[in-house]
This record gives C-alpha cells, sequence and structure tokens, in this order.
C-alpha cells in the first residue's frame, strides 16, 4: 500500500496560493475564490456520494449560508467574516439536524427528492417575500476580519483558503475514521450496518449535518467573495444540480478533488461565456457528458494518473 | 360560488397542462428508471416546433384548423426523432450506470439541447395564436375563458385512458412490468428490451412534445421556457409515486388545484405551496401517493 | 456451562395476511447447543430466524435473550445485545475487498464513543483482522473484491463478520447452500471450529441432511409454521412426520450411522 | 440438439471460460457439476445470450445463436431458470409464470399452465401471491415453473436444488424424468449434485472455466474428478 | 496621451425569454450608434469620428442567468477583460446588484435601461450613471394619465413581476393615484408571478373575478407578450382597461395581433410613442435602424442608442476639457450633471448628484393603424420630466408621499 500523501500536498498547495495569491490577477483570484468556496459544498456532497445519497436540493444550504450573511449584514450590520461564517455554518448546521431526522430515512431517488423539495420550499419562500429580497437577493458589504477592514480581497481569500484546508483535512481524517468507513458501508449493504450493531440512520444523519454545514460555509463564503446573493442562482433547484455536477466532474477520489474539479468548473464557465456567448451551455453540458463517458473518476483521476506517473 | 366554479376550471386546466407534461416523465422513469431531465427539451423543442409551423403555414395561407394537425405531427415527429437519437446514441450506453450519473447526462443533454434551440430558431418568441383564436371563448362562471384551455382537460383525459388501456389492457402493459424490474432475466423470458425501451422512451418524449406542443398556441414560446416545467413535474411525479400514470394524475389534480387556490386566495404562497406539498406527501408517504412493491431482501 | 436457557422463544406467533409463518412456536436454547433447523420451503424456518434477530416483528409472543426480553427490538440493538446471523443470501460489502469487509466490520462493533472518530487502520484492529481471516481459511482472497467472489468464500465471509461481535449465540440461514458438495465439510467444519473455540451457541438452518446429521445435537423441524419435531438428530431423522414432509422415505439411514458426531 | 463448440466468454476482459465443448442430444438430461466459481452460471448466462461470446460457436437446432438477439431464445422453446430466481416482485407468482406467455405469444398456455400445477402442486397454493412475499425456496419453485412455461424443447436449470428442502428436491427430479421422456432436453448446473446425480445421462465437469471431465450415465464422482 | 481605442462591453439579455423583445433590439440601437460613431457618420452636432477620438470595440454579453452570476461577469469584464466603459443592463436585477461591485471597482458604467431608482437612492455613485429615467416616472406618468384621461377608473389592481422591478413599479404607480385621485380604490388581491413564468391562467381569472376596473402592469418582453396573448385570448381587455408602462416593445411585435384601446408607455419617448418626431437625429435612428433590422426602433433601442451616445459626448467634452485624451476621472466629471439633446428628447442628468437622467415620460392607447398595416398609437399625452420625476435629494417614495412637492406639470 502506498502511503497517503494527500494532507501535506494540500498544505503545500494551502502554501503556493497564499503565498502565490497576493501576486495573481484579480480576476484569478475571484475565480480561486468562488472555485475553492463552492469545493467546500462539494466536499460535503463528496461526502454523501460515497453513501450512496445524491442530494438534489444543497442549494437549500448553500442559500441559507449565503442568505444568513446578508441578512446579518442587512439587518444587525455585522460585516465580521468570522462572525457571518460562524452563523451561517450553525444556521445551516441546526436546519441540517431538523431535516436530517426525516431525510436519514431515504435513499436514492427518494432522497434526492425530498431534498429537492426542501430546497424549492426555501426558494419558494425567499422568492415571494419582499423583505427577503424577492428575485432581487441582496448586495452584501465586504467583510471585516476581527474589526480590521482591509483594502482588497486578499485577507478574504486567504482565509477561504486556509478554511478549504482545514475542512479537507477534517474530512480525510473522517474518511479514514469507523464513521468514515461507513459512508462505503452503508452504501453497500446496510442490512449488514444495521447487524453489526450501528444505526444507517444515525450514520446517515452525522454526514449529511455534516455536508450542510460544510455547504453552509461555502455559500457564507460565496456571499462573502461575491457581494450579492441571490434565489436563482443559489437557491434554485439548478444551483443544486451545479453542484452535483461539479462533484461528478471533480470525482470521488479524494479530498482534494472537489477544489481542482471547483476551478476547473469555474474558468470552464467564465471562458465558455466569453468565448461562445452563445452556445456557452452546451460547452458546459457537453463537458459534462464527455466527463460521465470518458472520465467516470472525474478530473481527480487525470491527476491520480499523473501523480503515479510521477513516481 | 364564481370564484369556486373558476378556481376548480384553472386548476383543472393546469393539472391538465402538468399532467400531459408529467405523464411522460413518469413512464420514463418507471420503466427505464431514468429521471429525465431532457424531458424538458422535449417539452420546448415540441413547442418550437409547433409554434415554427404554425407560423409558417398560417403565413402560407392554409386554414387555421390545421394548426391542430401541426401540434399533433410536431409531438410525434419531436419525439421520436429526439427519442430515438437520446435513447439510441447516450442512454443506451448508460443503464449499467449509477441512477444519478444517468440525471445527470441527461441534464448534460438538456442544456445542450438548450443552447441548439437558440442555434436552430433564434432568439426571438414566436407566437401561434391561431387555433387558439379559431376556438374562441365561452363565459363559464361569470368570466370569460378560452375554449383551447378548455380543451387541454380532454386532452389530458385522452391521454390518461390512453396510458390505462396501453398499461393494464395489453400484454405489452404486463410485459413493461417485468423489464421495470429485471432487465437480463426480461430478455431471457423472450422479451425483446432492447425495443421496449426504445418504444417507452419515444412514447415518454412524444408526451413531453405535445406538452410543450399543446399549450404553445397560449403561450409566448421563448428560450429556456421549459426550465420550470421540468420541475413541476417532478413535483408532480413525486408526489404521485415515481413510476405510477395514477399517482402522476392525482400529483397533477393536487399540484393544479393547490396552485390555483394559491393564486385566487393567497398569491405570495404560490411558488412555495407546490413544492410544501411535495414535501410532506414525502415525509408521510416517502414513497409518493401510488408506491410501487419492493422486492425481499433476506 | 448449560443449564439456564440462553434463549427463550416462547408462543411465537407470526402472520403475513393470511399466510401464517409461524404459530405457537415455543424453543429453549442452553449454552453450546448445536441446533440445526430443518423443513419445508416456506415452513417458517427464515421467518424465525429473522424474528429472533429483530429483522420482524412477531405478530405475539416473546423471545427471551439471557433472561432480558428482546421482543421487537431492532437488529441493531438486538446485535449489541449479544446475537448475532448469517443470511440465505450473503450480505456483505460488495465493492470492498476481503480484508475491508472484515476491518470494517470489526470497527463497527469497536466503534463505542470516541472509538468511531479514530483512524480504522489502527494496529488492534488490523492485527485481529489478518488473524480472523487466517481462521476461516480465506486469507488467500485478502484483495479480492466481494462481488466477484466464488459464493462459498462469500458464505465464509459473511459468517466472520458475523463472528466479529462476538456473539454468545448464532443463527446461520442455510451456511452451506450453494456451495459446491466437495467443500461443504469443510466450510463447516471451518465453522465449528471457530465458533467452539469461542463457546457460541449456534442454532443454522439447513436442507442437506448430511450436514445435520454430522454436526447438530439437536434438530428442530419446521412445517407450515409449527414446530412438529424438537429431538437430537438420531431419532429426529426417523421420525415420520419428518420424513414425510422433510427429507422424504428415501433418505439413507443406514450410510452414515458411524460417521454422526465425528470429529473433524 | 445443443452443441458448444470452442467457446471462450470474458466477463470485463477476464477469461471465464476456455474452450468450452460439450453437446446436448434432443431428449437426453446432462449436468454440469464443478465448484464454486468454476464458470457454471457463466456458461448458461452464455448460452442464454445475457454474456457475448469472445469465440467459438453455441449452435441450436442448425441455429448460430451467437448470432441471435438475446431475447429470441425463448421464441426457440428455451426456458431458463437463473440461480438467483429473480422473479418480478410487483405481479404475482402466476403472472410470473405467464410472463413468457406475453412476450412469445403461446396460445395454448392455459393447459400448459395446468399442467404446471399439476407437477409442482406448491405453486397453485400460493399463485396469486406477491412474489415479493415467497420464502426463498418457494421463489424457486415460481422460476422453474417460469421456465417450463416456454422450455418446450431445452431447459436450463441453474442450481435447480439449491435451498429447495430434501422431499422436494426429489421430487423434482422426478419432474425432470418424466419431461425427458416427453422429449425435452434438460441441462443442469450443480454444484451440489446429490439429488441429481442419477438422473443425468451424463456429466461435464468444470473446472476454473474448462471442462475437464466428461462421465456417461451415473457414475459421476465429483470429489475426484476435482482433485 | 492619445488613445486610439477603447474596449466597451454591452451587456443586454441574448438568450432566455428577454431576448427577443428586449435583448436584441436593445443590442441593435447600441450598435447603430457604435459604429456610426466610429465612422463619424451621425448627424451634426454629433459626427466627430470616435469617443473622443478613439475608435471603439465592442463585446455584445449576455445579460440573463441572475444577478449573482452578472456581478461575477462584471468582474471578469473588467478585471480579466480589461474594459474600458461598461454601457447597457436592463433588468433593475441586474443594476441593483452590481451598483456596489461597480463602485468597487471603480471603472465607467453607464446603464442604459434597468429602471429602479434605489441605484441612486441608495447611495451617492461615482462611477454610475443612468442615461433614462427610472421608473419612478414611468409609473407616476401612468397615474396622471389614467387620472386625467380616464375619468371613470375608480379601482385598479395590478399584475406585476415580483422582483424589485415590479414591485417599485406597484408602489410607485399606487402611491401616485392615491394622491392624484384619493377616491380611487386599490385592489387587495395582488398579482406578483415570479419573472419569466410564461403563463398567467389563473392570473388572468383572478383579475377578471376582481371587480377593480383597471389593471397595472410593468410587465416586459416574453412574460408581457404572453400576458397580452392570454388576456387577450380570455376577453381580459374588453373587460378591464389596462396600462402597461413598458407595453411599447409589444406593439411593434405583436403588430394586428395587439389589442386595440390599452394603455402602453415605453419608459419615456422612446420607441412607437416617437416613432414621427421630426428631428434630424430622430429621423436618422429610426431609418437607420429600419434599413438595417427591418423594424422600427422599440424603447430598448432608443434607450441603448442613448447611453452610447451620452457616453460619447461626455468623452468629447472631457476631451475639449482635458486638451487630449481624457482619464476616467475627467469623462466622470464631464459627464456629472450633463445636458444633451438625444435622439427623441433632451437629456438632463439631473438627479443622484448628477448621476440620474430625467426626461418627459408620456403614454398613449394601441390603435391599429390599418391604413399603413402598422400598429399604431392614439391620445398619446406626454408629461414634463419635473412633473414625474422627484427633485434631487428626495427619494421617490418620499417625494410621492409627500404630495409630489415642487412638481411641475
Ligand atoms: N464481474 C466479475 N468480475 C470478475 N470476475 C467475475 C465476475 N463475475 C464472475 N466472476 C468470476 O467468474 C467465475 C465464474 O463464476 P460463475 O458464477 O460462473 O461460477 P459458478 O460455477 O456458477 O459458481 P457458483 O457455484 O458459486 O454459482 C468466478 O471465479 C467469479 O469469480
Ligand atoms: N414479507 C412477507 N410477506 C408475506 N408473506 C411472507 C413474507 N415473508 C415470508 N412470508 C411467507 O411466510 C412463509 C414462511 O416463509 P420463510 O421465508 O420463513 O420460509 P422458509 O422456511 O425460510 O423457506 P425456504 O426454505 O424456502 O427459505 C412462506 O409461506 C412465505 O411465503
Ligand atoms: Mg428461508
Ligand atoms: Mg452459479
Amino acid at each position: 500500500m502506498s502511503r497517503d500523501r494527500t494532507i501535506p500536498g494540500l498544505t503545500v498547495a494551502l502554501a503556493v496560493c497564499a503565498i502565490g495569491g497576493y501576486f495573481i490577477p484579480d480576476w484569478l483570484m475571484n475565480q480561486m475564490m468562488f472555485g475553492f468556496a463552492r469545493a467546500l459544498a462539494i466536499l460535503g456532497l463528496l461526502v454523501l456520494w460515497r453513501t450512496g445519497l445524491v442530494s438534489f436540493g444543497h442549494a437549500l444550504y448553500f442559500g441559507l449560508g449565503a442568505y444568513a450573511v446578508a441578512l446579518l449584514d442587512i439587518n444587525l450590520g455585522i460585516s465580521d467574516a468570522f462572525v457571518r461564517l460562524g452563523v451561517a455554518m450553525l444556521v445551516t448546521g441546526g436546519v441540517g439536524t431538523l431535516l436530517g431526522f426525516i431525510l436519514r430515512n431515504y435513499r436514492d431517488i427518494f432522497f434526492a427528492m425530498l431534498s429537492l423539495a426542501f430546497s424549492m420550499v426555501l426558494y419558494g419562500i425567499l422568492v415571494k417575500t419582499e423583505a427577503l429580497g424577492s428575485t432581487d437577493g441582496f448586495t452584501v458589504s465586504p467583510p471585516t476580519f476581527l474589526s480590521a477592514a482591509p483594502e482588497g480581497k486578499y485577507p478574504l481569500f486567504v482565509l477561504i483558503c486556509v478554511f478549504g484546508w482545514l475542512a479537507a483535512v477534517l474530512v480525510q481524517g473522517y474518511l479514514r475514521s469507523t464513521l468514515g468507513r461507513l459512508t462505503t458501508a452503508v452504501r453497500d449493504n446496510e442490512i449488514r450496518v444495521e447487524y453489526l450493531g450501528y444505526s444507517v440512520a444515525r450514520a446517515i444523519h452525522i454526514k449529511y449535518v455534516m455536508s450542510a454545514v460544510l455547504t453552509g460555509a461555502a455559500g457564507a463564503l460565496t456571499a462573502m467573495a461575491l457581494g450579492q446573493v441571490d434565489p436563482d442562482s443559489m437557491v434554485n433547484w439548478t444551483a443544486s444540480g451545479e453542484l452535483v455536477f461539479v462533484t461528478i466532474l471533480s470525482g470521488p477520489g479524494s479530498v482534494a478533488a472537489p477544489f481542482i474539479g471547483s476551478l476547473i468548473f469555474e474558468l470552464l464557465r467564465t471562458y465558455a461565456f466569453e468565448l461562445v456567448p452563445h452556445a456557452w451551455q452546451m460547452i458546459v453540458g457537453g463537458t459534462l457528458l464527455a466527463v460521465i463517458f470518458f472520465l467516470p473518476g472525474g478530473i481527480w483521476s487525470l491527476f491520480a494518473r499523473a501523480l503515479k506517473a510521477d513516481k | 360560488m364564481e370564484t369556486l366554479i373558476t378556481i376548480i376550471l384553472d386548476g383543472l386546466q393546469y393539472s391538465s397542462y402538468l399532467f400531459i407534461v408529467s405523464v411522460g416523465l413518469t413512464i420514463t422513469f418507471g420503466v427505464m428508471k431514468i429521471l429525465n431531465v431532457t424531458h424538458a427539451s422535449f417539452y420546448t423543442w415540441g413547442a418550437y416546433t409547433a409554434a415554427f409551423f404554425i407560423g409558417q403555414f398560417s403565413e402560407m395561407g392554409w386554414p387555421d384548423a390545421f394548426g391542430f394537425v401541426i401540434i399533433l405531427v410536431s409531438a410525434i415527429a419531436v419525439g421520436t426523432v429526439l427519442g430515438y437519437l437520446i435513447e439510441r446514441g447516450l442512454l443506451r450506453r448508460m443503464y449499467e450506470r449509477d441512477e444519478v450519473l444517468i440525471v445527470l447526462a441527461t441534464f448534460g443533454l438538456f442544456l445542450v439541447l438548450e443552447d441548439l434551440i437558440l442555434l436552430v430558431f433564434g432568439v426571438n418568441p414566436y407566437f401561434a395564436y391561431q387555433p387558439m383564436a379559431l376556438l374562441e371563448s365561452v363565459e363559464i362562471g361569470g368570466i370569460t375563458r378560452d375554449v383551447y384551455g378548455l380543451t387541454l382537460i380532454g386532452v389530458a383525459a385522452l391521454v390518461a385512458v390512453l396510458c390505462w388501456y396501453g398499461l393494464n389492457r395489453t400484454n405489452w402493459g404486463k410485459l413493461l412490468t417485468a423489464v421495470i424490474y429485471d432487465r437480463e432475466m426480461s430478455e431471457a423470458m423472450g422479451i425483446n428490451v432492447t425495443r421496449v425501451y426504445v418504444v417507452t422512451f419515444i412514447i415518454g418524449a412524444v408526451l413531453g412534445a405535445l406538452g410543450g406542443a399543446y399549450i404553445a398556441p397560449t403561450v409566448s414560446v421563448t428560450p429556456g421556457f421549459g426550465v420550470d416545467v421540468i420541475v413541476l413535474s417532478f413535483a408532480v411525479v413525486v408526489i404521485g409515486g415515481m413510476g405510477s400514470i395514477p399517482g402522476a394524475l392525482i400529483g397533477s389534480i393536487v399540484v393544479g388545484l393547490m396552485r390555483a387556490v394559491a393564486v385566487h386566495e393567497l398569491p405570495e404562497v404560490e411558488l412555495f405551496v407546490v413544492f410544501a406539498i411535495m414535501a410532506v406527501v414525502l415525509v408521510f408517504r416517502p414513497e409518493g401517493l401510488f408506491a410501487p412493491a419492493k422486492p425481499r431482501k433476506i | 456451562m448449560s443449564g439456564d436457557p440462553i434463549l427463550q422463544v416462547i408462543d411465537l406467533q407470526k402472520t403475513f395476511g393470511a399466510v401464517v409463518a409461524a404459530k405457537d412456536i415455543n424453543i429453549d436454547v442452553s449454552t453450546g447447543e448445536v441446533i440445526g433447523i430443518i423443513g419445508a420451503n416456506g415452513a417458517g424456518k427464515t421467518t424465525f430466524v429473522n424474528m429472533v434477530t429483530g429483522y420482524l416483528k412477531p405478530s405475539s409472543g416473546t423471545i427471551r435473550f439471557e433472561g432480558r426480553d428482546i421482543t421487537g427490538k431492532p437488529p441493531r440493538l438486538v446485535t449489541q445485545t449479544g446475537i448475532s446471523r448469517s443470511f440465505q443470501v450473503s450480505q456483505v460489502f460488495t465493492s470492498m475487498t476481503v480484508y475491508d469487509n472484515l476491518l470494517t466490520a470489526l470497527a463497527i462493533t469497536d466503534s463505542r464513543g470516541f472509538n468511531a472518530l479514530r483512524p480504522i487502520q489502527r494496529p488492534d484492529l488490523t492485527r485481529r483482522c489478518e488473524e480472523t481471516l487466517v481462521r476461516y481459511q480465506i486469507d488467500q482472497y485478502h484483495d479480492s473484491e466481494a462481488s466477484t467472489l466464488p459464493q462459498g468464500v462469500r458464505k465464509l465471509l459473511d459468517i466472520a463478520m458475523a463472528m466479529v461481535s462476538k456473539p454468545r449465540i448464532l443463527l446461520l440461514d442455510e451456511p452451506t447452500s450453494g456451495v459446491s458438495a466437495e467443500e461443504k465439510f469443510n466450510i463447516m467444519d471451518i465453522i465449528m471450529g471457530a465458533l467452539k473455540a469461542d463457546q457460541v451457541t449456534v442454532l443454522f438452518i439447513e436442507h442437506d441432511m448430511e450436514i445435520v446429521e454430522r454436526y447438530v445435537s439437536r434438530v428442530v423441524a419446521f412445517y407450515q409454521g409449527e414446530v412438529i419435531c424438537d429431538k437430537p438428530p438420531e431419532e429426529a431423522l426417523i421420525d415420520s412426520r419428518v420424513r414425510e414432509f422433510v427429507i422424504g422415505e428415501e433418505y439413507p439411514l443406514e450410510v452414515r450411522e458411524a460417521g454422526s458426531h465425528a470429529d473433524h | 440438439m445443443l452443441t458448444i463448440e470452442n467457446l471462450d466468454v470474458d466477463i470485463e476482459s477476464i477469461p471465464i471460460l476456455r474452450k468450452i465443448d460439450l453437446v446436448l442430444e434432443s431428449g437426453k438430461m446432462i449436468g454440469l457439476i464443478g465448484r464454486n466459481g468454476a464458470g457454471k452460471t457463466t456458461l448458461m448466462r452464455s448460452i442464454m445470450g445475457l454474456l457475448k461470446a469472445k469465440a467459438g460457436t453455441i449452435t441450436f437446432d442448425q441455429a448460430e445463436l451467437t448470432n441471435i438477439a438475446g431475447h429470441r431464445r425463448a421464441h426457440l422453446g428455451i426456458g431458463y431458470m437463473p440461480e438467483d430466481r429473480r422473479l418480478v416482485p410487483e405481479l404475482s407468482a402466476e403472472q410470473n409464470i405467464l410472463i413468457p406467455v406475453w412476450s412469445t405469444g403461446i396460445s395454448d398456455f392455459q393447459n400448459r399452465l395446468n399442467w404446471i400445477y399439476r407437477i409442482i402442486p406448491e405453486c397453485k397454493a400460493f399463485q396469486s401471491r406477491p412474489a415479493t412475499s415467497l420464502s426463498g425456496g418457494q421463489q424457486k419453485l415460481v422460476a422453474l415453473g417460469r421456465a417450463l412455461m416456454v422450455g418446450e424443447r431445452l431447459l436450463l436449470l441453474d442450481e435447480l436444488t439449491e435451498g429447495i428442502a430434501p422431499v422436494l428436491a426429489h421430487r423434482m427430479g422426478e419432474i425432470l424424468t418424466t419431461l425427458k421422456s416427453e422429449g425435452v432436453s434438460v441441462f443442469i448446473a450443480e454444484s451440489n449434485d446429490v439429488h441429481v446425480a442419477g438422473l443425468l445421462d451424463k456429466s461435464y465437469v468444470i473446472e476454473r472455466g474448462a471442462i475437464s471431465a466428461q462421465t456417461q450415465s451415473h457414475q459421476v464422482n465429483t470429489s475426484e474428478a476435482s482433485t | 496621451h492619445a488613445k486610439d481605442n477603447i474596449k466597451i462591453a454591452v451587456p443586454a439579455f441574448l438568450s432566455g425569454g428577454a431576448a427577443g423583445p428586449f435583448g436584441v433590439p436593445a443590442r441593435n440601437g447600441a450598435e447603430i450608434v457604435i459604429d456610426a460613431i466610429n465612422t463619424g457618420k451621425l448627424p451634426a452636432p454629433y459626427n466627430s469620428k470616435g469617443f473622443a477620438g478613439a475608435t471603439a470595440s465592442v463585446d455584445f454579453v449576455d445579460e440573463s442567468g441572475g444577478s449573482t452570476k452578472q456581478v461575477a461577469e462584471y468582474r471578469n469584464l473588467v478585471q480579466k477583460r480589461g474594459m474600458d466603459v461598461v454601457i447597457g443592463y436592463i433588468s433593475s436585477g441586474s443594476c441593483v446588484a452590481l451598483a456596489p461591485v461597480i463602485e468597487e471597482l471603480k471603472t465607467l458604467t453607464v446603464l442604459a435601461t434597468c429602471g429602479t431608482p434605489r441605484v441612486f437612492e441608495e447611495k451617492s455613485r461615482k462611477y454610475i450613471f443612468r442615461t433614462m429615467a427610472h421608473a419612478t416616472a414611468d409609473n407616476v406618468a401612468a397615474a396622471h394619465y389614467v387620472t386625467s384621461l380616464m375619468p371613470s377608473v375608480d379601482s385598479y389592481t395590478g399584475i406585476n413581476q415580483n422582483y424589485a422591478w415590479g414591485q417599485d413599479s406597484w408602489r410607485d404607480f399606487d402611491l401616485s393615484v392615491q394622491h392624484l385621485k384619493s377616491s380611487a380604490k386599490a385592489s387587495k388581491k395582488l398579482q406578483f408571478p415570479k419573472i419569466f413564468a410564461g403563463q398567467y391562467g389563473t392570473e388572468i381569472s383572478a383579475l377578471s373575478l376582481d371587480k377593480s376596473k383597471l389593471i397595472h402592469s410593468s410587465f416586459w418582453g416574453g412574460d408581457l407578450e404572453a400576458f397580452i396573448f392570454q388576456g387577450a385570448a380570455r376577453g381580459l381587455f374588453k373587460k378591464k382597461k389596462v396600462v402597461f408602462t413598458v407595453g411599447g416593445t409589444a406593439a411593434y411585435r405583436l403588430g394586428k395581433k395587439m389589442p386595440n384601446g390599452l394603455v402602453l408607455g415605453a419608459r419615456g419617448p422612446y420607441g412607437i410613442l416617437v416613432r414621427d418626431r421630426k428631428t434630424a437625429l430622430n429621423e436618422w435612428f429610426v431609418n437607420t435602424y429600419k434599413n438595417r433590422y427591418g423594424t422600427y426602433p422599440p424603447g430598448p433601442s432608443y434607450q441603448y442608442g442613448q447611453a452610447v451616445l451620452a457616453t460619447k459626448i461626455a468623452y468629447d467634452k472631457a476631451a475639449k476639457a482635458a486638451g487630449g485624451f481624457p482619464t476616467q476621472e475627467q469623462v466622470i466629471k464631464a459627464f456629472t450633471g450633463m445636458e444633451f439633446e438625444s435622439f427623441s428628447t433632451t437629456v438632463k442628468m439631473a438627479l443622484g448628484d448628477g448621476h440620474q437622467a430625467i426626461t418627459e415620460n408620456g403614454y398613449g392607447i394601441t390603435k391599429y393603424d390599418n391604413e399603413n398595416g402598422e400598429p399604431g398609437i392614439t391620445d398619446v399625452k406626454f408629461f414634463p420630466a419635473e412633473c414625474v420625476m422627484p427633485p434631487q435629494g428626495v427619494t421617490s417614495v418620499d417625494w410621492i408621499k409627500g404630495g409630489m412637492k415642487g412638481a411641475k406639470c
């Protein structure tokens, strides 16, 4: 068995990003912020996916995280990045725990569809409530950091990178633990898990809450990076679809995969939009089809191959 | 009283529309276990094709009643061609794969077909008002209704009866049950599964296209107008029980009526109500109102 | 060692609509017994095991394990009290290797409190895992994915996984069905050897009378949801109702008299 | 009737069957005996067209099966009972037996159904119950009935007696003997041949995907053949 | 430092339901004006070549996909693609969302069509200009038109899209009518369907059952056309009077199918309302557009053309003052408070500290011109800018609520 070099690799990547981020052009930094922030949600979905569950409604948590930030900003004028992030995670954790009691009894397409229903309920509420910004959403003011209000995006960028690193390391540790192993175990055979004396429902619930919190953090960080929240691109079913899409694109192979996949998706969309404005959806859709057909392991499998060739 | 009649008629009309679209979705899911997002594309393509040709023929001076023929022909043509190409070209290679991957593959294809619409038909909306204008309007319950909209109810009923007959009164329908459960064994039992799949998929596609084509005369057919329909159909299909035709019927009626009530009485909750029902139904009946049997595991 | 029954089944009933799958079943099992359950198809054997292990709720009746009432408890809790089972159709983690299957099983049974968060690859677990593989003689399949295993090996793995929780009573549903003629005794020997070492009480469902004769200390025969016979094998296999409904009149009686209960 | 020559079959590009040669004459009953994982099921599935042959031929009555679509086999009068039963849970036991009737359009199915009920009366007892609820062995009987429905000329029975109580297994043997006398060819795969050994006209022993021995009449001794 | 090239991005809906009725005409309007500027072919006094002499290269970008996407795209336009000026935006959603980003990225951005007053009322802006009046003008003018020309209307309801545009439009209209005719009654059941919903059967029933005599709607694009179709088939427009604040675009597109008797606005002196104004600039615009695209220019074409024109004027003015190619700061200075003659009207950058334009606003009633086979309009009445827009320093809502102080009608 070869030694797992994920954590050293991630740490090096963090250092490179944090230092390199100081020198890269703003637009690239933006893309990386969006990409890495979303990657947190993908990380959560990856845990679920390994359990055999796919949520078509995780935009619920993405949206909740983002809207938590916006509402804190608008109603209470709270701009501190850590408070915003913390509250977003608390809120999504709370909602995730509650819904988890229901969703943990669902599998396959039913899990996907019930998640979808819950997220669309939130969508319906947001779109129709003027006080929640209806279709327009809200503008989010730039974050401050422990009462420092630095110029530019670099501090937020570093926060996203560090938080991403932390999440990846924790998830990696989790996947290697017994609880983590329960992902594959539950997907493969629930009956056996129950007869080993472990509650499948509890295992799923834990994973669900984890993914909810990660997705909430993703939403919160995206809202801060972007300065805008709105229901159509953050809570609608297409947003959930996009998250699943990026999960497939990234591949389940490693906790590093979401970061790579998500950034590539961001760049792909930007360039497609710039170069073929009339057919950018076609490019994105075509890429998805190509990955499903030719890269079942996602983009990560290309990296894995490259890494192997290196040795 | 007036309001009640209006709500019921509005609701039924909307239900009928939903039913025509979602029954195709449920059939495809029921038989092939594919939650087909490209169903939205069938709908859109059906609508565009019908609207385009109704416009063309009307310009050439053909009688307006010919519009109905165009609607039917467009639905069949679009459904057959797209359905055949997609099943043979894409899905056939995917049956062994994860359900979710198939959903996403159809999602990818949906994106591709959306932009293809732009390339083929351009960005301008199409209007195919002729069939609707032809049938004029009547006054029911104190308000004017277009007769065309009411015929939707008849069309939906016809579709329902045909589907019910096909599934319950023909050998073909019974064979479907076998194919649904076990593709491979069905093959061994002498069923031409490949053909069953193609035909089923095409039927689903034709119904999706019919939904679009039939609604085309009442709307301005614009790019992207299938996006919301598909998620509503998901709701209908899930409420009714995925793969169940009576389920799709009941689901459509529930959603259509509730939406009508909301729009009339409490417009703020219109969007929310559909998915709230979906969530409630799922919570109390996890597999929808008409759930299929499950195999014994141990 | 024996004496108080480890498992007591009292007036157990189960109906599925009009079908009576269990009717007034009363069985006491003492520690260390090896009980063979035989019966016609659809007689209610699997239903019985399913009820004892919590997969099905009895319509009425009581199941006591070591004096505690476990009736209607879910499989998870039943397992935690010390009952384990294997399945008519092996229930393994299909996408994992044999090693990972066992390691996962070990880790899950060892997941009280914070243990659940510790890395799964830890010396105590891996050592026990390797040991178990050797004990069940499946170590040569160490890295094979479970979905590609021959049926017999998969059965062994299934039983090994059932054993990791150190149960005090084990129920096996047709451990040798689908196992080839030349392997079945081998497999049974391995099972019995392993079980004897851990002092486990065993009930197993079996259609193969050679196995029954050779390994069990007591036979319980089911017919249409009822226990029609509960005797030592020598007597049970010549019981007239058992012969009529379960094993058939032709079953050769004389051949194996010497061979039964031989040590393997 | 059925002739297999030089058959090679791969699963996911791993060679599973190698150079299989086998002949089944009309009205005979042959067995395919082998340990777990030897390739019995794989061979059955290849005959049914559920797996693709990589090389070699399977000829049934002059027809080259490898060139014919999988579903045509039932139409040729071949009935297949898979080892894992695979009934349709939504249908009743009887409807499961009737599936091949609907697909092949057999006309006198009522007689045949009655005949099946006569030889397996257990099936009649639960004819209208959903397949979901049946016990393992009961499902097996329905699967056998289903194979009998179309298998007018050739029956492929995989693990016929697995999980079947001894009384019933014995009776199945008798049923097959009757069938044979009516001209049906029968091909049985068994890993444990105690119940059928006496009935076979010929046995092939399969080992790691290749035929290793062939025995006429009743003297198959598997434990020797495979060591 | 002379410059021969500036990069302009022109966002507009190029896909989705708003593309046909709105985005494409808007794009076309911008295109003919930019082409004419680059070749020096605009009528005098604008016949100098280029923007302060610099030729413009244009990227037309798609505005669809929601405000979040627009924010991300805007960053790309400026930071990655290095745009000097961004001219455009149709949806109020885009504009509200973009305002803070524009200020953050400090790039001159001229909003062409979007209507919500919030952009300049929330905060004062430095880099943002809007060269047409905001939505308050549409709705105040609508209220004036209805109350003065349609005395029988004593009750009204509305159907508007559920976002800033629709909500603000209804609020302004409602408040204005209340001020101008306090006896008029507003319905309690207002319809706010989701933007791009497309099917309004149930809403039309609800509106039909409503006792109100007038329906107010700020629908636009594909939604507007669908609503008109479905309403016409249901006899809605025979039963109710309807005022469409953005109805102008539909008149050309629906042609004969557009019902007669609808009250239409074009968000100012644009499109069908001013087709026959006989000024040199207007004639040039209408003819050039018709020659190139085969139809009369609807409102959005005017609005985008006007935004481009304003930008050129500001550049030229700044260049003159600076005696060379101006810096962005100089252009902004020149732009602020500017007053200029546009294709169809005079535009004054009077509000939002000189960043928000005011113009006159008018309405008319549809009447198909059977003689020429063209859509036509009658009873056109314009209200001066100072009548329908608040003065500097007062928000629209406060102004209307406070009794439209200082309005000069
Ligand atoms: N998907 C697969 N991938 C790799 N190997 C496979 C796969 N499926 C089957 N095999 C291998 O093919 C061989 C033959 O399997 P097959 O099921 O035909 O055996 P069998 O003789 O029917 O065994 P049993 O008596 O246990 O049913 C086995 O060694 C098995 O491991
Ligand atoms: N879930 C169920 N629903 C309805 N009937 C059931 C169900 N489970 C079992 N039965 C019926 O109960 C009876 C006993 O079934 P069980 O599975 O216990 O039999 P068994 O003794 O294990 O048979 P076999 O040897 O064939 O496995 C059978 O008649 C079966 O059809
Ligand atoms: Mg059983
Ligand atoms: Mg086999």
